[in-house]
Formats: structure tokens, sequence, C-alpha cells
């Protein structure tokens, strides 16, 4: 019976917002289409200044700044991927939910793994890859106590000889990448207030930019710099509070009038809800090194009940563009003002320059959580477009003169009593696993999911180092009833050109190549390569567990094409067989629990690297 | 032998057999044939016996007894609780034990005390006042007092285990939900409103069908006594509104036993669904137990005023008028809970029309009394005291009919004041009247004149002392159900004086039921019609014999007593050897059938355990409903089962 | 005589034929709280070397296990102290799972009131000090009632909230084993 | 028309001490009561008029026969009534008719004029009943100015404001005798009502839906300052708590902001954020503790924090049993904080 109504939702949904402005064209097609690809002079371009030549390593989560996660390599094509062959494997020794990719730096793969968080140098020259060396950070074992949503670790990065990672007790770690030595370690979170770090840092211009986790803890987010060298803090940017603390000033310039005005990280909050009002950051952060900005997304106020945080809650679910050296914010757009469905706005942000008018604009590409794709002028943060990816109700559309989202009202949760069929849920349209943009076709490929949410909220009770939401959630399978989709999205014409329905939710990062093809991993363990064109399934490898984290491209010593891949379910997705749950409990996990009530049949826990390259 | 000759054969074998059969009449009368039908009605000795009558003289009998134990009980909880608010800040009685006690008092009044003596005191005078034998199916008449009982000693029995519920007699969900009451408390209230509202459907059904076929030969609608319409009334209501409160109450043990959501406000239920259905029963339920009352007014004024009431038909109207309009006033019981306000306006014109039909009866009654010539004896007095207590409650009702009053006087002690005006204005002072009035009938002794006397003067300024000042404690702010109140406040005099009223009136009580007692042995043997009362069921000994009247009377005028000065014209023929009434039509009472009366059995008895078990169990277990069905089909198949039919060789008596 | 003493007294007398009053609905509202507080270090079922025995149970068991009022009190604890955001309603999350009859450190009542007031190493926070030793028994309680240990007629099917798991009125009892297949 | 006077009599009459009528509906001190009393009033006279003339009948006809009395026993046919009493019914049923609907139209006007006032509010609060204490947040445009506070409101003169109910367990009422008429708070629903305070003066309200073991001790106290004294209390409000000086109440600051207290309480600028319990931010400066159930008072403060329990048996407030060493500290601390 929901089905039906939900259907009948979408179709009144894509009836209401026909009228406005913002959402044009409308829903992505179900099936496929078919079409020719575009020519390179119609299609966006990542910003060059932040994507250099491909060398054939893979040295940080985004393989470059731009975060297009796109390998020039094409030696491996859609002619010849069905040939693709396990090359070598190697097993992390945990089982927790495995969401970041494997580095390599010059012949050397680095594997960081969730909780406790152990670092892997394999040596690639040598038959096999065995490890060379180990660090093992070990963190507090109590900080599982307070990672909201699996004990991941989203990434590592080399630079200049040395690795930097972060641990879930809130520890930024780097580490010589030749002998596996400590070289510094600075503590930045506090476990006693509910504070970890899952994210992957992104060093840039000398500096390590490092993000708090603990949205649903009721923690103060924050962004801090450390020195490369070091590991002395540069600069520490919070995302509530008064302006001297968010590190706003002359330079501050908000395209959008709600976003100006004095200390409206205090005004915007009831008071001193705002010191324990989330706003991390977990996600993932772009740097153009040309107009050496920063760019990140900030998470969701605290707690989800949102009727005990009137007002706007700056500067919570939105995007900052910050000054690299000296941390001062240049701009802020906020998605969702007063946020009340947890959409945190933390996604990847892809630097691209589209065509525009007869020249070309610098703009970020943004597939939002909240479930809109976000065009926005890179140096200014305007809204140049926000088309809807997938089936959304939650929202009535975003309003290109005052950048305001428009909330749908009879969707917003009240106290006492449960709302029914939100979409999208709580994790959004799509969560964090990240998207990838291939300069070939233009394409944004976004690996996403489909589902709704009965949200019920209640009164939350603050109490430091616990959770802080107040909210019973369920979330099922959206409209169609497959729970995620695979779409590859053209950002100029602002339509998706194919899309795959998968049955689970499609939790992993996707990786594009230079061969024209794409590589995405399903919660059931398949990892998949499909044509970058047409959207083909061309080859498809069951893993042993759930794949969630991010495929790479690399050249090994032989000089041959490698595709890498680690499986291990978990993530809040995968937490039902990562965390052992009983799925008798629908609002378990925050309410995922209840749309993956069937993956503890489909796949086991597991954290297992797999190499892939054509055989000889 | 052809076929005319065979029938004819026949019918001389019929009519052989026919004059063998005892027949009251002239060739079977006097002493001979009440010998006869004595041995025909009487029932088995001993407990069994006891279990099994079907005599709705005992039945209702013991519905009086059972329901007086219970005023009794709840008296005492009452006391308990004026003990406790007789000063500021008392902490004699804790507070959770306090809302046990103000539970118990309001469930155990109005659930185990007003309807069932209304009901019981109907089932025993009903068929008297109308000529007949006995009430029509006296088996479901004994299996809804078994009924009774047993709900009254689940919800005492709970209080003994010390799980009484402590939810109020309206149990407003979430309160009385799984989350806010935990354990069995409001399980066993839930249940308890099951057994008194089947046993009250029972006993209505009974009393519809006695009243509307079982009537004298001659007694046409025009001519049936105004109490007879009023139980009329009384029973129609029943059946329509305590289907409403089986429902809530079944979807609240749903709630708190399998995990529904019918009141759960997160899934979209919703508490006000509870107000609606309880007071949707609520409201008639007080009309329910004013009604009979009225009736009893009736009966006392004309019998005391030796004149038949003034003006039959506009009372038989206001009867009937009451009881439609009953059912269209309950969300007065709901104004402050943000409905809309002009549903709320319709609401306040419709409780201030009920008051009309109510205000036309006391002028009737009036009437009555200035063109009679009154007696005061205690009845009469009890009558008085009804009209002067009773209209002042009924005024108060006025008052709090209107939105912006009752606003500010919703859920104060001035509502406490008004209820007890007109419930024990309006139903317990005709009760005690009606219980003096016709304590002769049942005991054949007269209650003595003076103890009456001192005990009505007691009940009727003890009652004034304990509720007036209520009207004060409540305009002053103190609101409903609080075992306590701060000093301050200007509550601690009203409160003094409520207490003092409160051990009066059961001192007054008291005082009836010793009269009642000591008069049983020692009171004055009744004559015939000690009251000189105009109804048939003064035309029958005191107490009467099993089968009320050797043959059945014949009625021409309102008052069959008064015009046949001599002798009542009765109607012979009935079966002596066999347990038989006459059935007559609706509404000319023309004789129309024979009818024969079930005989005593168990069967209702055990009928009304084997529910009893299976409510009971329900509160605790899902299965109880499917195990425990087994017996009760049982137990009801053996009940309905047919008696091998006699070919009944009876023509229709022309 | 205590107000107590006296209102218990009058009780008495008014309900004359009182027996054995039911203790699943007895109400402690605590008003002095019971003797010292949980031994610290309770160790769970283990090996009892030298033909040892377990301790005898804590004396306070026999007053929450099993006890309506205090289910309903713990409910309440459950949900506005946090315990729901990581157990959620029994299926777990950040936390283990509390609704199956796996128990790391012990399923008896007491065993989880010292699991509540110590805290364990992979995360579960030590109360020991933020909650009164009253609360941590109710809290205990209702945590049974999770994996439907208590008996039937003292839980309550539902809360006013979503409807989560099925009512504990009708969940199965599991009987708790202290085992531990999580690899933690 | 101030038809207080002659109303108040009949309580004074027949109660007759001295009494504060601060949770009296007479007091008259807002719009609506006011035209309460009027409308109380009006039906009073007409019902009193109606008992009267029934009270005569009924003496009338006692008196009538009782002195010719014959003693003979005299039966017989006696039905037709004179039609004098005929026509006496009829004017008695339309006398009865017209009262009524006199007073229904009374009623109806009275009950839009009120609904009328409750057009035109300019402050807007939040009532969250909770079981057995008010949950009080006043609600502003800017956000940083929301206000929560407990137990207790104040309200400016003359100012209609729209009070917004809601509850987060079982139905209770909000009731300030003096100052309106009650309106239900309904978990699931959103009730609300508007008060236009007319006089300035301390008043008392209770729930006056019963709500569980301790319905009896959930008052609240409504202060009805002039606006400016509105606008510097709601000001010195906003401030978070002051940090304490003295060596004891440091100690009792260090006690209440890590143990048991904060689990439940909040105070502001502190680290202690529960919601459960009331927000003590500025406890002393409101005039009872536990809502309503005693006053305010040093001796008080010591009582309730020591043992809750014996006070209001079956509250959600805990007895923690504390030393005496540390219940001096904590009532210290929580004196500074007014």
């Amino acid at each position: 019976m929901r089905r039906v109504r939900t259907a009948l939702l979408g179709v009144i949904a894509v009836a209401a917002c026909a009228g406005l402005e913002a959402c044009n064209k409308g829903q992505p097609s179900t099936a496929p289409i078919k079409s020719e690809p575009l020519q390179s002079g119609e299609h966006a371009l990542p910003a060059s200044a932040a994507s250099p030549r491909d060398d054939g390593n893979w040295v940080m989560p985004s393989k470059d700044y731009a975060a297009t996660r796109f390998s020039a390599l094409n030696q491996i094509t859609p002619a010849n991927v069905s040939k693709l062959a396990i090359r070598f494997t190697f097993s992390t020794a945990t089982t927790k939910g495995y969401e970041a990719p494997p580095l390599v730096v010059n012949g050397t793969m680095y594997l960081i793994t969730p909780f406790p968080n152990f670092l892997y140098a394999l040596d690639l020259t040598k038959p096999g890859a065995p490890a060379k060396w180990v660090f093992k950070p070990k963190p507090l074992a109590a900080s599982q106590g307070v990672a909201c949503c699996d004990v991941v670790n989203r990434g590592a990065v080399y630079d200049a000889g040395k690795i930097f990672f972060n641990t879930l007790d809130g520890q930024t770690i780097a580490v010589d990448a030749n002998s596996g030595q400590q070289v510094w370690r600075t503590q930045l979170g506090d476990i006693q207030k509910g504070e970890t770090i899952t994210m992957a840092p992104l060093v840039a211009g000398g500096k390590v930019f490092v993000g708090n986790s603990g949205g649903e803890m009721g923690v103060r987010g924050w962004i801090a710099a450390l020195d490369e060298g070091s590991g002395k803090l540069a600069w520490k940017a919070f995302n509530t509070g008064p302006d001297k603390d968010v590190l706003i000033g002359p330079r501050f310039k908000p395209f959008y009038a709600s976003d100006q005005g004095k200390d409206l990280g205090v005004k915007t909050w009831p008071p001193d809800a705002w010191k324990i009002g989330g706003g991390t950051v977990w996600g993932w952060l772009s740097y153009d090194p040309e107009t050496k900005l920063v760019f990140y997304g900030v998470g969701n106020p605290g707690p989800w009940n949102a009727d005990q945080r009137p007002g706007d809650n700056k500067w919570t679910t939105g995007v900052f563009a910050r000054d690299i050296d000296t941390g001062q914010a240049a701009w802020f757009y906020q998605t969702t003002p007063h946020d009340i469905f947890d959409h945190d706005d933390i996604n990847e942000i892809i630097l691209a320059d589209i065509p525009w008018g007869n020249g070309r604009r610098p703009v970020i590409l943004r597939p939002a959580r909240a479930g809109f794709f976000y065009v926005q002028d890179r140096r200014t943060g305007q809204v140049l477009s926000a088309t809807p990816y997938g089936y959304v109700n939650a929202y009535r559309g975003v309003d290109l003169k005052t950048g305001a989202m428009l909330p749908n009202p009879d969707k917003e949760p009240k106290q006492g009593r449960v709302t029914r069929d939100i979409c999208p849920a709580a994790p959004g349209l799509k969560d964090w696993n990240p998207s990838a943009f291939s300069p070939l076709t233009g394409l944004v490929y976004i690996p996403h999911n489909n589902l709704c949410m009965d949200f019920g909220a209640m009164q939350a009770n603050y109490i430091a180092g616990t959770p802080y939401v107040g909210a019973d959630v369920k979330m099922y399978a959206g409209p169609g009833g497959n729970r995620g989709a695979f779409t590859a999205w053209d950002p100029v014409h602002r339509r998706a050109v194919w899309e795959i329905k998968e049955d689970l939710p499609v939790w992993s990062p996707a990786l594009a190549t230079g061969g024209g093809l794409v590589f995405y991993g399903t919660m059931d363990g398949w990892f998949k390569a499909v044509d970058a064109r047409t959207g083909r399934e061309l080859w498809k490898f069951k893993a042993g567990s759930g794949i969630i984290g991010q495929p790479i491209s690399y050249r090994g010593p032989d000089g041959r094409q490698y595709i890498a891949v680690v499986a291990g379910v978990g993530g809040w997705a995968g937490a039902v067989v990562s965390g052992k749950m009983d799925t008798r409990d629908p609002t378990g996990a925050l309410g995922f629990a209840n749309a993956v009530k069937d993956l503890p049949m489909k796949t086991t826990a597991g954290g297992m690297l797999y190499v892939f390259t054509l055989p000889r | 032998m052809t076929e005319l000759e065979r029938v004819r054969e026949e019918d001389k074998k019929l009519a052989a057999e026919r004059r063998k059969i005892a027949r009251d009449g002239p060739r079977l009368s006097g002493a001979k044939l009440e010998a006869r039908l004595e041995r025909t009605w009487k029932r088995p000795r001993g407990i069994l016996g006891w279990l099994a009558t079907v005599d709705h003289k005992e039945i209702g009998r013991r519905y009086i007894v059972t329901a007086l134990i219970f005023l009794a009980l709840g008296g005492a909880l009452a006391l308990l609780m004026r003990l406790q608010l007789a000063r500021p800040d008392n902490d004699m009685i804790g507070a959770s034990r306090f809302n046990e006690l103000f539970t118990m008092h309001g469930s155990t009044m109005m659930f185990l005390f007003v309807v069932p003596v209304m009901e019981g005191v109907a089932v025993y005078i009903i068929p008297l006042m109308l000529g007949t034998r006995s009430t029509a199916f006296p088996r479901l008449n004994a299996f809804s007092y078994y009924m009774y009982l047993f709900g009254g000693l689940l919800l005492w029995g709970a209080f003994a285990f010390n799980i009484a519920p402590d939810i109020g007699w309206f149990a407003y969900t979430p309160l009385s939900g799984p989350q806010f009451s935990p354990g069995k408390r409001a399980d066993i209230w839930a249940q308890m409103i099951t057994f008194t509202e089947v046993s009250a459907l029972a006993a209505a059904v009974v009393l519809v069908a006695t009243i509307l076929k079982t009537r004298a030969p001659g007694m046409t609608l025009a001519r049936m006594p105004l109490f007879a319409w009023a139980m009329l009334v009384v029973a129609i209501m029943i059946i329509f509104a305590m289907p409403s409160v089986a429902l809530a109450s079944s979807m609240l043990i749903s709630d708190r036993l399998v995990g529904t959501n019918f009141y759960n406000a997160y899934e979209h239920g919703d508490a006000l669904l509870w107000q609606h259905l309880f007071w949707f029963f609520g409201h008639p339920e007080v009309y329910i137990i004013f009604l009979p009352a009225t009736g009893f007014v009736s009966v006392i004024t004309e019998t005391f005023c030796r004149r038949p009431v003034f003006a039959y038909p506009v009372v038989v109207l206001a009867l009937i008028s009451t009881g439609i309009l009953a059912f269209g006033l309950w969300v007065h019981h709901m104004f402050a809970t943000g409905l809309p306000r002009v549903g709320y306006s319709f609401y306040t014109a419709a409780s201030m029309t009920v008051a009309i039909p109510t205000a036309l009866q006391i002028f009737c009654w009036l009437a009555t009394m200035w063109d009679g010539r009154p007696r005061f004896q205690v009845p009469m007095l009890y009558v008085v005291g009804f009209i002067v207590t009773f209209v002042i409650g009924g005024l108060t009702g006025v008052i709090i009919a209107s939105v912006p009053l009752d606003l500010q006087l919703h859920d104060t002690y001035f509502i406490v004041a008004h209820f007890h005006y007109v419930l024990i204005g309006g139903a317990v002072f005709p009760l005690l009247g009606i219980l003096t009035y016709w304590y002769p009938k049942i005991t054949g002794r007269m209650m003595s004149e003076t103890l009456g006397k001192i005990g009505f003067w007691m009940m009727f300024l003890g009652f004034q002392l304990a509720f007036f000042p209520m009207h004060f404690s409540g305009l002053l702010g103190m609101p409903r159900r609080v075992y306590t109140y701060p000093a301050g406040l200007g509550l601690e005099l009203p409160n003094l004086l409520s207490t003092v009223g409160a051990f009066v009136v059961a001192a007054a009580v008291l005082l009836f039921v010793i009269n009642g007692v000591y008069s049983l042995y020692r009171g004055a043997i009744a004559p015939p019609n000690p009251w000189d009362a105009a109804s048939l069921e003064w035309a029958t000994s005191s107490p009467p014999p099993d089968y009320n009247f050797a043959h059945i009377p014949v009625v021409k005028s309102r008052t069959p007593l008064w015009d046949e000065k001599g002798e009542l014209p009765v109607v012979t023929g009935l079966r002596a050897d066999e347990k038989e009434i006459l059935l007559t039509t609706v509404v000319a009472a023309a004789p129309d059938l024979r009818e024969p009366v079930p005989y005593p059995s168990l069967w209702p008895f055990i009928a009304s355990i084997a529910v009893g078990i299976v409510f009971i169990t329900s509160i605790f277990s899902p299965w109880a409903l499917t195990i425990g069905l087994i017996p009760c089909a049982i137990a009801l198949t053996a009940w309905f089962w047919p008696k091998e039919l006699k070919r009944n060789p009876e023509p229709v008596i022309s | 005589m205590s107000s107590r003493f006296r209102a218990s007294l009058l009780a008495l007398g008014l309900a004359a034929f009182a027996l054995a009053a039911c203790d699943r609905e007895e109400r402690h509202s605590r008003s002095k709280p019971l003797g010292e507080t949980i031994p610290a270090g309770e160790s769970p079922d283990t090996i009892w070397p030298a033909q040892g025995s377990p301790p005898p149970p804590d004396p306070r068991a026999k007053l929450y296990d099993n006890n309506a009022p205090a289910m309903a009190e713990g409910q309440f604890l459950y949900n506005q102290m946090n315990c729901v955001g990581c157990h959620s309603h029994g299926g777990g999350g950040m936390g283990p799972p509390l609704m199956d009859d796996e128990w790391r450190y012990g399923g008896r009542i007491d065993q989880i009131a010292a699991t509540i007031a110590e805290g364990r190493p992979n995360g579960m926070p030590s109360w020991r000090g933020k909650l009164t030793d009253d609360q941590i028994w109710k809290l205990a309680a209702y945590v049974r009632s999770l994996s439907g240990q208590p008996s039937k007629d003292a839980v309550a099917s539902r809360a006013e909230s979503m409807s989560a798991t099925t009512p504990q009125t009708l969940t199965p009892r599991e009987p708790a084993h202290t085992s531990d297949t999580a690899d933690q | 028309m101030r038809l207080r006077g002659p109303v108040l009599i009949l309580p004074l009459l027949l109660s007759g001490c001295d009494y504060q009528t601060y949770q009296s509906i007479f007091s008259g001190a807002a719009a609506e009561v006011r035209q309460f009393n009027i409308l109380f009033v009006i039906f009073l006279v007409i019902c009193a008029i109606m008992y009267a003339l029934v009270i005569a009948f009924l003496i009338v006809a006692i008196l009538r026969r009782h002195r010719a009395q014959a003693n003979v026993v005299e039966t017989g046919r006696h039905h037709e009534s004179d039609p004098s009493m005929r026509t006496g019914l009829i004017a008695w049923g339309v006398l009865v008719a017209t009262g009524l609907v006199a007073l229904a139209i009374a009623s109806f006007f009275t009950d839009r004029s009120m609904a009328k006032a409750a057009a035109s509010e300019k402050l807007s609060i939040t009532v969250t009943a909770n079981q057995w204490w008010w949950d009080v947040q006043y609600n502003s445009a800017e956000a940083s100015k929301t206000l929560r506070t407990a137990n207790e409101l104040h309200l400016p003169v003359g100012v209609p404001v729209r009070i917004t109910l809601h509850s987060n367990d079982v139905i209770h009422s909000f009731w300030v005798p003096s100052l309106a008429g009650k309106q239900d708070l309904i978990p699931g629903r959103e009730t609300d009502i508007t008060i236009v305070p007319r006089q300035i003066g301390i008043y008392r309200g209770q729930c006056a839906e019963f709500c569980g073991t301790q319905h009896a001790h959930m008052a609240l106290v409504v202060n009805v300052d002039t606006y400016a004294d509105f606008l510097k209390w709601w000001g010195h409000q906003l401030h978070p708590a002051s940090a304490p000086t003295a060596p004891l109440a440091q100690a009792g600051y260090r006690y209440v902001t890590t143990g048991q207290c904060a689990t439940c309480h909040s105070i502001g600028g502190t680290s202690a954020g529960g919601r459960v319990g009331p927000d003590l931010t500025h406890l002393a400066s409101r005039r009872t503790i536990a809502a309503g159930t005693m006053p305010m008072s040093k001796g008080n403060l010591y009582g309730w924090v020591e043992d809750p329990q014996s006070i209001k048996p079956g509250s959600r407030m805990p007895t923690i049993g504390l030393e005496p060493n540390q219940l001096h500290a904590v009532v210290a601390y929580l004196e500074t904080l007014k």
C-alpha cells in the first residue's frame, strides 16, 4: 500500500513543482537512455589548476584537488574489460566498514583500515605485494562508543614523503612513507564530548585540513589546519558561534542576503544551543590552487528534533570557501536553513569549468544530500542551478533569487506525531560516498540511494558524550522499490543521461577511467564496470563482502593498469552487518535497519583488498 | 379411513388431552390453584437451586442488596477521601493511594451501584406492575446479575490485591494507556467495564421485552404506569449507549495487551478518540441513572397525592425526548480540549435544550401535588427533598453548559457539586424514597416511619452541608482529583464543611440500613395495600408468591386499584401445570400468545462463569479469547438446548 | 507513626481481606536510597576456580526485577538518558543489540546494573555518579524486558511513540546466555 | 460595568475568613475573566429566579391542601384537573424555553467576543506540560532571544499573549483561574489559549486534568508586570548563570554541573544541558519550588534537594542521598542562580 501512495505522491510532487522554475525538466527517466557522447566543446571540464595530468599514482582519496576521481589510464577499455582478472588480494584483519581507497605511490600501496586504524604498506614490486611495514596508532577503544555510524575511516593522504591520516579517537598522525615511523601526532578531538574523526584529511598548501565528526552527539563542529611539517595548529574555524570563532571577517562576501549579518552563528540559535549544535566537518574537501580557496561542506545541526533549535542554525548544512593560509571565510551558502531531516551537506565538491555564454565559468558541482544537483559559481557561491537527481518530496525546490530551499510544509516533522513518507530519507538521496567526474564524457557518475522514511520527533536530552538525536526513524525503499541507483548526470543540460537501478543502496564511491569505464561496488559485494557513455554493464566480480570502499586505478611497477578496491561492508548502511545488529528492531541504526533487513543474508562482514588487471 | 375422519379423530383426541390440562379458571381456583401454581413455579431448594433461580423477584432482590453493599463500600472510600481533604497539605493518605480511592469511588458508584440498583428495582417491580408472572428471558436476567456480581468482585478483588486502578472512573488515555499505567491496574478497570455493560445490556433487553410484550391485557401504552415508561426509555438508552464504552474499553485493552495504536498519537491514533467514545456513553449514562428516578418520583407523587400524575402524556413525551436528546450533548465534557468553537456552541444549545423536558416533568409533579392531597410520609419527603436538591443541580448544569463558564468551571469542585446534586439529589433521594415505598411489597413489613423521617432530614441537611460548599471550593480554584491543596487559597473552610457533611450523609445511610434490617424482623406487618396505591403490584400479596398473580388481571384505566374498587377483573386460562405467561400485543395489550417460561437452570450461572473467566484471563493473554471461548460455547449451547417440544394442543384464546 | 505507616494501616483496615499484595505492581517510590552502591566489578558468569560458586544475588534484584512501575520508569529513563541513541529499541546500532539472548557481560539484572554503573571498555559509558542507584536498577529492569525476560504481565505492550519492535507482551522469552559471538 | 463587587461578596459571606483570591475565578484580573463574571452573574440571576419559582410552587403545593387535610381516605375518580393547571404548564414550558434560549444567546455572544480578543496577540509563548511540571518557552522572531524557563510566567499587562500548548506525556490542562478559562494540553495535538491580563499582580494556576500521581502538585505562578518590568525580566533571564564566587558555591557548582543534576537539568552558561527537568538558570528568582509545591526559601530548597520523594512521591526527581557537605554546597550554589 505504501508503494502505491508514494508513487501517487511522487506524481503530485512532480506536478506541484512543475510550476516552479527551479525544478525544470523533472525526474530522471527510469530506463537507461541511449545517447551519443557529447562533443568536448559542449561539456564541463575539471578545473585545470586543480586536476594535474595523471601520473599513474593515487595519492589522495579524491585523486586530485578537483575531486574528479578520474584516472587517465586507458589500457582497460570497454572492449577488453571482460577479461579483467584478479592479480592479488590482501586481508586487512578488520571487519568494520571499509570506506577508504588504497593509496599507490611509486610502487607502494598504503591501506588505512577502520578502527583500530592500522596503516599497511604493501610492496607492489614483489609478487603478491607483501607488507613492508604496519603502523598501529592504537586509538582508545572507548571511541567506538561515540562513533555514530560505524567506526569507519575515509582514507589517508600521501604528500611529500609522508602519509597523513586520522584515527577514530580524534588524532591526526603523519607517518614516514618509507620507514613507517611516526613523524608527528596531534590530538584534536575529545571523545568525552562525543567527538571522533572519520574523514580523510586534505593536504594542500603545506597544511593538513581535518574536521571532526559527532553531529549526532551534540558536539560543536570545526575545521582545523595543521602545519604539514610539524603538525602544529595553524588555524581553526568553528561552524557555529560568534564570527571570531568562525573566522568570519572583512573578506567574507556571501552571495545571498540570508547569509549576511553579524554573529549569525549565535543569533540563529536559541541561547547556548550553538555550543552543542553540531555542524561537523566529516566529509570531503576540495582546493582550488588558483584562488587558494579550500571548499568543504558542514554537517547537520543537532539535535534532529528541529523544534528544540528554532532559527536558521547558521552555519550548519552549507558550503564554506576559506582562504587556505589564514582560514578567513570567503563565502558561504546554506543549502537547508534550519535543517529538519539530518541532511548534512558534506558531499564531495567537484571543481569544474562549464560552458557559459560563449566562455567558460568556474563552478563547483555538488550532488547534494538533500537530493538536488547544485551547480554554483566557485568564486561567489551563487546557485546557477539546483535540479533533483532522484525522487524528492521533502522539498519543493530551490528559489534561485534568494537561494533558499523551499520545504514541503506537510513533510515537516512535528514533536508528538510521526511524519510519514519523507523522501529522501535522513541519509539523503546520496550520502558521503563520492561520485566521479569524467572529462571524456563530461558526466558526473553518482552512486546514490532511493530511500524514504517515517520520522517521529521527540524531546532530546543533552548529556555530553551520549547521542543527542531526539527522533525515531524508519527507512524503506523509495518509489520504484529499488533502494539504490547509479546515475550518469549531465551538469550542463541538467539531466540524467542514463541510470542503473540497484536493489540495495549504492554506498560505494565511483571511479571513472580514461578507458571510458566507470567502476562501482554494491552492498552485497558485486564490483561492476559499466560503459561510461551508455551505462551498459560490461564486467562484474563477486567480492567476499559488501563494497563501500573507493575503487582506484593505478599504473603498476610493470607499467600495466591495475584496478584495486577493498570489500568490507559497514558504514551507516552496513551497520546492520558490521555492528551485528538485530534486524527485528526497525528503528535500529537510526532507522537504516528497516531499509536493509535482508543485508545480513546477502553479505557478511569483511575487510579484503582485491587488485585486478588484464592477463598478460 | 378418509382424511376427514382422521382429522376429526385427532381433534377428538386433542380435546380429550386439553380437558386433562389443569388450567386456572372456574374449575381450578382459590387455594387449590395457588397450591398447584406454587408447586409449578417454585425452584429447587439448596445452593444449586439458589444459583439456578430465574425468579425475577429473587434476582431483583440480589441486585438491590449487592448494589447497596457497593454503595456502602463506595461511600466508605468517599469518607476516606474527605478525611484526607479535610485539612490543607494533609499527608494522611499518599498520592497514589488517594488516586486509587477516587477511581474506586467513582467506578463503584457509577458502574457498581447506581445503574445496577435501578435495574434491580425495575427487574423486581416491573412484572408485578404490569400484572404478569415473570419477565421475558428470565435466564438472561439471571445471567445479567452474575455478570454484574463478577464485575464488582473483579474490581474490589483487585483493590484487595493492591492493584486497584488509579486512573479515574473516566480513564482518559494516554494516562490509562500502556506507557503511563504500568501493570494490570487499567486492564482490570477496563474489564470491569466489559462485565458491567454486558450485564446492563442483558438487563435492558429483558426489560424492553417484558414491558412491550407481557403487559396485562387492557394495559395499553396509554395506560402503562409512568415508571414502566421510564424503564422502557432507560433500557433503550442502555442498548444504544453501552456499546460505545464497550468499544472504547476493548480498544484500550487491545492497546495495552497486544500493542495496537488506537490511542497512540505518534502512530496517528488520537487521545480524544477515547474521550468521544467514553462520553458518548457517559452522558446518556447519567440520564440512564436519572430517568428511573423520575419514574420513582412519579409513582410516589401519584400515590401520596392521591391522584394520577398531572398531564400523563406530557410526562411520557418528556421522558422520551430526554432519552433522545441525551445522545446529543456529550461534547460538553470536552469544552477544554481545543475542538472548534462553533461546534461547541451547538453542544451548548443541546445541553440547554435537554433541561426543558425535565423542567416540564417537575412542573407536572408539582401540579400533581398542588391538585392532590399530599401526605408527607417518608417517600414523599424524599420527593420534596429531590425537587429542592435536583433543581439546584439542574440549574448549575445549565450554567456549565455555557462554553465560557465551563472553561472556568470544568474539572473543578463546582462540577463535583453539580453532579452530586443531580446524582444524589436526582437519583439517590428518589431511590431511598422508593425503597421505603416498596419495602413492604418486597418484605411484607413496613419500615419505621420515625427512623425514616430522622434519616431523611439527616440525609437532606447532611447533603447540603457536604456538597453546597463545593461550589465555592470550585469557584476558589480547587481542581478535581487532587489529593491535597495548599493553605492560603481560601479552600480550608469549604473542604472542612464538606468533610463534616459527608459524615452526616454516611450516618444517614447507615440509619437507613439499620431501619431496613430492623424492620425486616420487627417492622409492622404490611397490609395488602399500605399506601393505598393505584398500580397492579399492590394487587397481590406481599411478598408476592413465586407466580405473582393467581389470575392475570385486566386493566381498564391508568389507576386500576383506584378504579376497580372491589374485585379486579381477571382473565383465566393459563396453565397451572406448566410455567406459562400471557403475551399481549405491543400497543393495545390484547392477549396474543401463551409463552412457556423457562425453568430454573444452572446454565446461566455456568455461562457467566465461563464468560467471566474469558474476560479476566484476557487481561493476561490474548489466547484467552480463543481458548476461553470453547467453555463459553458449551455453556451457551447447553443453556439454549431446546427441550423436546410437546405438541402444544392449545388453540389461541379467542 | 510516620504518615506512610498510618496510610498503609488505613488501607489495610479498609481492605480487610488483603491477601498477598501482588508484588509485580508494588510501587516503591524510593524515598531513601537502598544500601551500599553496586559492588564494583561484579564479574559475569565465568569460571569459579576451585569449586567456587557465584556470589548470592543482590537483595535489590527482587525489588526491581519483573516489577511493572520500575520497568515503566526504566523505559522513560532509557529514552531520556539517550540509551536509545546507541541501542535503539533493542536492535543495537552504535551499541550491541539488547533484544537477543547474548549478554557479553551477563544478563542478570545485577550484572546489567553493574554494566550500566561501571561502563565497559568498548564504548559503554559509566553512569556511576550520573544516575542514582535506583535509576540504574530501573534501567536494568527495563533492559531485561527488551529481550522478554520478565513475565508478560509486568511489561508494557508499547510506548506512546513510533511503533518499533513487536510488543513486549508478545515477544517470546529468550533465556539469557553469557556468550559473545561478536569479535570485539 | 464592574460587577466584581457584588459577586465577590457571595464567596466572602460563606467562607468568611480572610483569604487570598489569587487562584479564584472571580479576581477578574484579565479581560476574558471579566466577561466570565458578567455572564456568570446573568446565569446566576436567571437561574435563581427559576429556582425561586419552583420552590414557591412547591411550598404552595405543600401548604395548600395540608391544612384542609380530610382524614377520611377518599379514593375514587379524580382525573379531570382544572384547566388553569394546563395553561400553567404551557406558560412554564414557554418560560423555561425562552430563559434557556436567552442564556444560550448570551453565552454565544460572550464566547464570540472572547474569540475575537484571541485574534490580535503580540507575544507568543509555548508551554509544554510534563508529568508534573510546566516547561515554558518564550518565542521570539530572533532565535537567540528564545527564553526557556519553568513553572512560572511573566506577562506584560494589557498585551494579548497567545500560549501554544503541547504535552510530552499525558493530557494536562493549563488553568490560571484569575486570567482565563482552562485549555487542555493533549499529546500529538496543538491547542492554544489567549490571555489579555488587565491587572498587575501575582496569580496562581494549577493543572486541571487528572494527570497521574502528583496531579495535585503541578501548579504555576503568573506574574503580571508593567511592560518595562517585563522586558527587564526577559533580558535578565536571557543572561547565562553567573559563575559563583564563594568557595562553597563553587564546590556546589562543580557537583551540580558534573553530578546527577546535569543529567536532567540545564543551567545557561554551564555544561549542564539536560532537558528532562526544569531549566535552573534562574531558579532562585522563581517564587516556588517543584511546580508550586513549596514557596522558594532556603529551608525548602534544603528539604527538596535532600529528599524530594518524601515531599512529592512519584516525581521524577530522585533522592540522590547527598552527604551533608555536598548538600550545603549544592544549595549554596542554587541560591546564587538569581
